[in-house]
């Protein structure tokens, strides 16, 4: 079971850590967006299954019930991580912050 | 009556996964609380229409999840690839992309939405009627939508009539 | 991108389907919890603050996402300050009725001298008739101080 | 056996979000701010299960670790429209 749950901690602390290179090294906001909102909810939905996998190493049904619910939390960061990003993005864009381009792309 | 006994029911299992004890003081409440939870929100978590249809729904979204995991981890693998990499500025080329869509169905919209925003290197702007407006960060990945999920959403949620 | 600004702008609530609709499946399972975090006060972390800000909270997500006329529809001024009201007088009449009847504030035990059930068990029930009064009158006010700062005290406009 | 190697992620996490603090403090501009917050509290959720994991009572942080995605949902939703409404979000960008 261990073994298991090692198997999918070390990818989501991975891509925690590439998450977070992410936000420092993008140039711009909607860049670091992408890094930020995506690549964390999945390490974190990656982790929290390691952590529920490991919890059924002894089973019972209080661990069995502990496990659903940290799936729940999985469940739960899927439908509001895109939601926080995608508002975050869509204020941006009224407020008007500049998106960083290509400079070709600038003149048209 | 029907949408009040489903929302019922799904509070019931989730207080259940909750609670973890099951003698007569905490399940009594627990039912109380469900009824309460019921009453007072049903018409949130369901939306009006027949009871078969909203099931049909949820096999629908789970037949599409695979696909979607799938997508997922392929996305993110070529996010890391672009951040790891010494000259990041010269692989993206971020750009905001309009496009229609066909799908009708509000829910189907949605979920299209919330599958661009999940997958890296694209995030979902805006949704006005049926123009999605995209912020995409590769070429590639702008060239791409909307491509093969919208099929696989029109497939899953919407009508085939 | 100044089109979209625009449009973005003048949308009449200014709100996305995004999150009205993940709202809208989240509000019922954040409810369920807060009050299983009342009901589960005395064996997990918790009580009747915390589950009363969860509740709370799921009506200031409810009028983030929609505006305050839906909440309001959903949730009347008038059956907030009830609630709270009902809540503040659950905890005070509590304490006081246990002090007439002989014992210290809010010393449950003495309620057994009305109804007999053994002063252990009533420990245990008069804490869960508590965080329930406490829980009550916390979401009341959570309530009552979003909407009166949103809107500026006149409760027509939403944030 | 496995002790050390959850103390281990939680003492990466912990360096993760001192690096996210970076972004959170040093800006440019608020949304970056509303970013760093969000993205700390992600990883907030994650460690509170490692340390109830630490602790060995896991049923307890689980309670805790719900009550703080959502409250951490509701607060990213609540800074995005309160800065939209106060049109002050560009002020810092020089």
């Amino acid at each position: 079971m261990s073994a298991i749950a090692a198997l999918f901690v070390i990818p989501g602390l991975f891509f925690f850590a590439v998450g977070t290179l992410g936000i420092l090294r993008f140039p711009d906001f909607y860049t670091r967006l992408q890094a930020a909102g995506k690549c964390d909810s999945f390490a974190s939905v990656l982790v929290l299954l390691g952590i529920a996998i490991y919890n059924l190493g002894d089973f019972t049904l209080a661990s069995l019930l502990v496990s659903i619910k940290i799936m729940l939390i999985a469940v739960f960061v899927f439908i509001a991580s895109p939601t926080a990003t995608h508002a975050i993005t869509e204020s941006a864009l009224i407020v008007g912050v500049e998106p960083w381009m290509r400079k070709e792309r600038k003149k048209q | 009556m029907s949408r009040m006994a489903t929302t019922f029911l799904a509070m019931l299992a989730f207080w259940i996964v909750l609670s973890g004890m099951f003698d007569g003081f905490h399940l009594s409440l627990g039912i109380l609380s469900c009824l309460l939870v019921a009453w007072f929100s049903h018409d949130l978590l369901l939306s009006v229409g027949p009871i078969r249809s909203r099931i049909r729904d949820f096999f629908g979204i789970l037949r599409y999840l695979p696909y979607l995991f799938k997508e997922i981890v392929l996305a993110n693998l070529q996010v890391a690839y672009i951040v790891l990499h010494p000259r990041m500025l010269d692989l993206i080329d971020p750009s905001l992309v309009r496009f229609r869509t066909s799908l009708k169905r509000p829910i189907s919209k949605v979920t299209f939405g919330q599958s661009i925003t999940l997958t890296p290197a694209t995030i979902t702007v805006s949704i006005d009627d049926d123009e999605f407006t995209v912020y995409a960060l590769t070429r590639s990945s702008a060239e791409s939508l909307p491509g093969e999920m919208e099929r696989r959403v029109a497939a899953a949620l919407e009508d085939r009539r | 991108m100044k089109r979209l600004q625009e449009r973005a702008q003048n949308r009449p609530t200014g709100e996305s389907p995004i999150i009205r609709m993940a709202v809208r499946v989240m509000i019922p399972f954040i409810q369920l919890f807060g009050l299983y975090v009342i009901v589960h006060g005395h064996y997990s972390p918790g009580g009747g603050f915390q589950g009363g800000v969860i509740l709370g909270a799921s009506f200031i997500l409810m009028a983030l996402a929609f505006d305050l006329k839906t909440t309001t529809d959903y949730f009347s001024e008038k059956a907030n300050a009830i609630l709270g009201n009902a809540g503040a007088l659950i905890f005070t009449g509590l304490g006081a009725l246990t002090a007439i009847l002989g014992g210290l504030w809010l010393d449950y035990s003495a309620l057994d001298r009305i109804i007999p059930l053994g002063p252990i068990e009533w420990r245990s029930m008069g804490i869960f008739l508590v965080e329930v009064g406490v829980g009550l009158a916390v979401m009341s006010i959570m309530v009552s101080l979003y909407w009166d700062l949103a809107s500026g005290g006149d409760m027509d406009e939403g944030l | 056996m496995m002790m050390p190697f959850f103390l281990g992620a939680a003492v990466v996490l912990v360096l993760l979000m001192m690096l996210s603090l970076v972004r959170t403090i040093g800006g440019p501009t608020v949304l970056d701010r509303i970013l760093g917050g969000n993205v700390i509290g992600t990883k907030t959720t994650v460690l509170l299960l490692l340390i109830g994991i630490l602790y060995e009572d896991l049923g307890m942080f689980v309670d805790i670790a719900i009550a703080y995605a959502l409250l951490n949902f509701i607060a990213t939703l609540g800074a995005t429209k309160y800065f939209l409404r106060r049109k002050s979000v560009h002020e810092t960008e020089e």
